[in-house]
């Protein structure tokens, strides 16, 4: 007797919890669900199972129609669940998903490691099958199966080919201008304030006597503020070895501090003076910001340097090293591509090379021709991207009145899908 | 050759990845997991370059006695404490030994460096300090085996977990960061009282703007009108500007990114 | 009483700017250092006076809102603490109300963070949140209603790893109990399993690389609360759709906490906020009145000689 | 131990503000320790969570270890040859590695997040309607302004063209809308300045002084 009346109990617990487990899955606007008596819905069709597109495999995407009682009819349907197997009859006790009524479609995928939990392994045949779901779990309506299908996963990502083909031009415009320039055909670059600026202040240290403190910031060696200001360091030694003025180079990376060792030490030699490098101008502090910011504000009112250049990433840290400039008395020079920091450096600093100025200084301080080819792709590339821009807004405004449909969907040229 | 070797793995190793954001299959995936995970391991081992430069100028200035060398003396006990209390965890919280093997390491550690620069950088009696150094380290061995209640920890974190490396970082680290960072709001005022001059059109349309911005929590009926051109300023012209800037940027960074790959940008090899 | 003092002491700071004024015009202007005295004193002293500042909620905060409050109980989300000690005053406050309302709603947080000092916030954030009784009553348990993942170095690479697997990048949890026995992160792979990602960012890593990757590569939902120095660089994503809300700085501090209803500190640093901005402008005004007084100076010295 | 912190943090906080005043020995010391204190943490945190945690325990010890994590070891070592003069050049490749890896990456990412995306978020039909289809003025206004905006600004930043007639006009216009957004967002980062210099005078009278409740 016991057992009975535990056997009744055990049911409604569990149906109570299949129920609660229905209803999370349920959104709010779920119809009145008559509980009684359900009558199986009608079932799930023209259901279809393809490999997802554009991915790296183990993921297949289960597409169907929704039953005709979800949303109208018997209206008695509160979800989908998606069973999988091995083979087309085959037991379907696998659950890989259940979505909530309105749905139509389902990835079924996994991570690319081998043991990880739900691993679906590529190329091996699968068989999918929908139920549709009713407030009782032992009252539902399953589809035809479908399958078989396998996952695999693409060489190409269809939804970058806007993006592929602009690399392509890109790349195509660069070695185009840069054998231009290789052969000699004069390129006309407009001034730069911040960069004139360079050769002066350098030219003000020496006469003064007093050092030149070059600091790169918060970027590390790969960041491409940084490589551009490997370039402006390159220079700025060049010609430090010439007027024998002395350098204060404080690292924040190590990676950057020995780039920045190996530069400096170069331009001595190139200047034909090895030995007057000393070892410790480019020198480590600390991998922390304030820190670092801390260490070299010391510096500047220590060393009253004459000139501050500032070239590379930087952040909070901008206005200190700046303010602190002003009052050392220094000329300071800043360029930075962080978005957020050049307002400062423009109040605080004499000259700033705003975002991209920063990348083009290197082509201007040795107006080497490679260097200026690249710059005029650059520019074309702009000068592309403004076209288009222009073409899309007269096609999203002006594409109804003038016929121009086929412009309409030009804009998805840019929206990148992948 | 050796200039030219790295310049080719760039152009490898760039491209490879350029592919690779194209090729969304799983090796293509799996190989960019191996790269990022060797990036983040080179960074490890050039942060030990850092610190070895770090102490050798500190050790430099020190034995030069070049101007305000007694804080160098500072930042090295700093550092190699702080390396010492992350290394190792109180087990049973008898303290002396502790401290003392503490004092007897960083003696021994300041001997042995001087030992190792030698002469070359004016160190007096180089020999004799170098085993002084080796002495007082052993001494530090003996009492790292015989006294059980903290013990050196590198094969697990636990040294995190060590009062005094915890207290370091919140009892110094914590409130030095926060207040060089609040100086800021002074830096801030300063800069704002030296240069929002309205010299020339381009300094009074920054000053306008700054000032509209900064108005924008004035309570009251123009406080409201402030307020709404502030969140306008903000959305339309400020969000027109910075989007040049940033497809500016992206066009500079990916021409940039060419360059290196193309191996026209050389001047972060050390070739200027 | 120590309010009556500071307001008498902010009064007569206010009136002394005229002499500043006059002192300019003069052809004397006002040295760093006084400048310097000025800020300090005027942020310091509202701390001690009672008043709380009108606050109307921008568009920004009410999206974010408007979003969370669709998250169903239960629902995971990852909560990327990208900042540290010198930004936790804007972002510290939105992150205890943020994690108030999840213990509230029964939300499941997933804590991790790009900066090493993130996951440490995240813990004072929750112990915060937790000394208010109100929050107590809810369950809280740590590996079930909440874990932390800690910190891992790598920046946007991490967040690359973490698209196709949480547990590569996170093996184990701050208290070094593996990934996969925590009931929490069960059937958790990746962000297709996760709800919603709340990004508390002060600059790189931060809500710009979360966007770049989490949103653009892997069509996560991400709001997220900035310092205002970086709010300004996360407006295009705001205006572009790329993530749902955004705090912006104490003011969105604040206004999060009223739009949650939660009592913080956030509210009593605005007072002081308006001071400082106060004593900033007022400079800025004294610097430019005095440029064009001497301006005119010098052109009717230049005209009459 | 715990007013011990305090009293600490509080001192130090001091030594910093005295800076503004001027550069002076107690700033010095502070300046010293900050440095070497914050180069042993990191150097500690680093090495546990990519040495320890990633190689250690991910390649070393681990059941299945992952051998590829050794390449990143050999890199890494090869950038320690920076130690000895003669074979330094040796070191150039791990930051060709480093520098050729970053920037196939970025190269792709920053053409997608920076231009494209934000290209197509430009392109946006300029008359606003409403629901009921009649002309939001205002936001139709802004958008225009946008676009204008951002154009002029492109122009601003062309480098190999003359900023002369017509095309000078733009780039005029265009430096104009980069100052607007400079001083805007000077103007908006005074808050969070002044939002750290509010949370040191919360500890200082709140958590040293006790004066806050």
């Amino acid at each position: 007797m016991k057992n009975l009346f535990n056997m009744s109990r055990f049911k409604i617990v569990f149906t109570v919890c299949v129920l609660l487990s229905l209803y999370s899955f349920v959104n709010a606007q779920a119809p009145a669900v008559t509980t009684v008596g359900i009558t199986p819905p009608a079932p799930v069709t023209e259901l279809t199972a393809v490999d997802t597109d554009n991915d790296h495999g183990h993921s297949i995407t289960v597409k169907w129609t929704p039953s005709a009682d979800d949303g109208a009819g018997a209206n008695n349907v509160l979800g989908y669940r998606v069973m999988r197997s091995n083979s087309f009859e085959g037991p379907f006790n696998d659950t890989v998903g259940v979505v909530p009524l309105g749905s139509t479609n389902f990835e079924n995928s996994s991570s690319i490691e081998e043991g990880a939990e739900g691993f679906i392994p590529d190329n091996t045949d699968f068989y999918y099958r929908v139920d549709a779901l009713t407030g009782d779990s032992l009252v539902f309506s399953s589809s035809e199966v479908t399958g078989p299908v396998h996952s695999y996963g693409q060489w190409f990502n269809k939804g970058l080919i806007p993006v592929f083909f602009a690399v392509i031009i890109f790349t195509a415009l660069t070695v185009l201008f840069v054998s231009a320039a290789r052969k000699g055909k004069e390129l006309y670059v407009r001034p730069l304030a911040g960069i004139e600026a360079v050769d002066d202040a350098i030219g003000r240290a020496t006469e003064m006597g007093r050092p030149i403190l070059y600091v790169f910031g918060l970027g590390v060696a790969s960041d491409i503020a940084t490589i551009a200001s490997f370039t402006i360091l390159s220079r700025v030694a060049k010609r430090v070895a010439e007027y024998q003025t002395n350098l204060i180079v404080p690292c924040y990376d190590p990676i950057i501090m020995t780039v920045a060792q190996d530069i400096v030490k170069t331009a001595y030699m190139d200047a034909g003076r090895p030995n007057d490098y000393k070892e410790d101008a480019v020198f480590f502090i600390t991998q922390a910001q304030f820190a670092y910011v801390g260490a070299v504000n010391g510096i500047m009112i220590r060393e009253l340097p004459a000139t501050n250049i500032y070239m590379g990433k930087f952040y909070a840290e901008s206005l200190m090293l700046a303010e602190t400039g002003v009052v050392s008395g220094s000329i300071q020079i800043a360029g930075t591509d962080e978005i957020a920091q050049i307002p400062f450096f423009v109040v605080a600093c004499d000259y700033t090379l705003i975002g991209e100025e920063l990348f083009a200084a290197s082509a201007y301080l040795g107006r080497e021709p490679l260097l200026l080819g690249s710059l005029k792709a650059q520019d074309y590339a702009k000068a592309a991207v403004l076209v288009l821009a222009l073409l899309g807004i007269l096609a999203v405004n002006f594409s109804g009145d003038l016929g121009l449909t086929w412009l309409v969907n030009f804009k998805d040229w840019f929206k990148v899908i992948d | 050759m050796r200039r030219q070797l790295p310049f080719f793995f760039v152009f490898l190793f760039g491209t490879f990845m350029v592919v690779q954001n194209f090729v969304p299959h799983e090796y293509s995936e799996r190989a960019k997991e191996f790269l990022s995970d060797w990036t983040i391991i080179i960074g490890i081992f050039a942060l030990a370059l850092g610190i070895w430069s770090l102490i050798h100028v500190s050790l430099d200035k020190i034995n030069k006695r070049k101007p305000n060398w007694e804080y160098s003396f500072v930042t090295l006990v700093g550092l190699v404490a702080m390396i010492f209390f992350g290394f190792t965890a109180n087990v049973s919280g008898s303290w002396l030994t502790y401290f003392a093997a503490l004092m007897v390491l960083l003696i021994s550690l300041w001997l042995l460096v001087q030992g190792i620069l030698g002469a070359g950088a004016g160190v007096t009696k180089a020999k004799e300090k170098f085993f002084a150094g080796i002495g007082l380290a052993a001494i530090f061995t003996f009492i790292a085996l015989y006294d059980k209640s903290w013990a050196f920890h590198f094969y697990t974190s636990e040294g995190l977990e060590n009062p005094l490396f915890k207290h370091f970082f919140s009892d110094i680290m914590v409130p030095l960061q926060a207040t060089m960072f609040a100086l800021l709001a002074f830096f801030i005022s300063s800069a704002s009282y030296r240069a929002f001059r309205a010299r020339n059109l381009l300094a009074t349309l920054l000053l306008i703007a700054a000032l509209i911005v900064m108005l924008r929590f004035t309570p009251g009926p123009w406080g409201d009108l402030i307020s709404k051109t502030s969140t306008w300023v903000m959305n339309v012209p400020n969000l027109a500007a910075q989007r040049a800037i940033v497809i500016g940027i992206g066009l500079g960074m990916v021409a940039t990114a060419l360059k290196v790959i193309l191996g026209i940008e050389r001047g972060y090899m050390g070739k200027g | 009483m120590l309010n009556t003092i500071a307001t008498v002491i902010l009064l007569l700071m206010g009136l002394s700017l005229i002499y500043v004024l006059y002192l300019t015009i003069k052809g004397r202007p006002v040295e760093r250092r006084i400048v310097f005295l000025y800020i300090g004193f005027g942020v310091m002293l509202p701390l001690l006076m009672k008043m709380t500042p009108p606050l109307p909620i921008t568009s920004d905060v009410q999206r974010l809102y408007d979003h969370i409050i669709t998250l169903p109980p239960g629902s995971k989300v990852l909560c990327a603490f990208d900042y540290d000690p010198p930004s936790a005053p804007e972002l510290h406050p939105m992150a205890v109300a943020f994690v108030k309302y999840a213990f509230k709603h029964n939300l499941k947080l997933i804590i991790m963070g790009l900066w090493p000092q993130g996951p440490q916030q995240a813990n004072m954030a929750i112990a915060a949140a937790l000394e208010d009784p109100a929050v107590a009553l809810f369950p809280h348990e740590q590996g079930v209603d909440w874990v932390n993942l800690g910190f891992q170095s790598g920046n946007e690479f991490v967040i690359l790893s973490m698209g196709s697997e949480f547990k590569r990048m996170f093996p184990r949890d701050t208290r070094l109990i593996p990934y996969d026995s925590i009931a929490l992160l069960k059937n958790v792979v990746n962000f297709s399993n996760i709800d919603f990602i709340m990004n508390f960012g002060a600059g790189y890593p931060g809500t710009k690389e979360w966007v770049q990757i989490g949103v653009d590569r892997f069509k996560a939902k991400l709001g997220a609360g900035n310092t205002a120095v970086q709010a300004t660089e996360v407006y295009p994503y705001l205006s572009s759709g790329q993530i749902v809300g955004l705090l912006g700085g104490m003011s969105g501090a604040a206004e999060f906490e009223k739009v949650l209803g939660e009592k913080g500190k956030a509210t009593t640093f605005l007072l002081a906020q308006m001071f400082g901005h106060a004593t900033v402008m007022a400079f800025v005004i004294i610097g430019n009145v005095a440029f064009l007084v001497l301006g005119r100076k010098k052109k009717d010295a230049a005209g009459n000689n | 131990m715990e007013t011990v912190g305090i009293w600490c943090g509080a001192i130090l906080t001091l030594a910093i503000f005295s800076f503004l005043y001027k550069d002076n020995p107690v700033y010095k010391a502070c300046e010293a320790i900050f440095i070497g204190v914050s180069a042993g943490y990191y150097a500690i945190v680093y090495f546990f969570d990519s040495i320890y945690k990633k190689f250690w325990l991910g390649a070393v010890t681990a059941d299945q270890p992952e051998e590829w994590l050794f390449g990143g070891a050999i890199l890494g070592v090869l950038f320690l040859t920076r130690l000895f003069p003669k074979i330094s050049w040796v070191a150039r490749w791990p930051l060709a590695f480093i520098v050729g890896a970053t920037a196939g990456l970025y190269m792709v990412n920053y053409f997608v997040t920076n231009a494209m995306n934000q290209v197509a978020s430009t392109i946006t039909d300029v008359i606003a309607r409403g629901d009921a289809g009649d002309i939001n003025w205002i936001q139709s206004f802004g958008t225009l302004v946008i676009l204008v905006g951002v154009i002029t600004g492109l122009m601003y930043f062309f480098f190999s063209k003359e900023h002369k007639g017509a095309f000078g006009g733009g780039a005029k216009v265009g430096i104009w809308f980069l100052m607007v957004t400079f001083g805007a967002s000077f103007g908006y980062t005074v808050m969070s300045r002044m939002s750290l210099l509010i949370g040191r005078m919360d500890f200082l009278l709140g958590d040293w002084l006790g004066l806050i409740n």
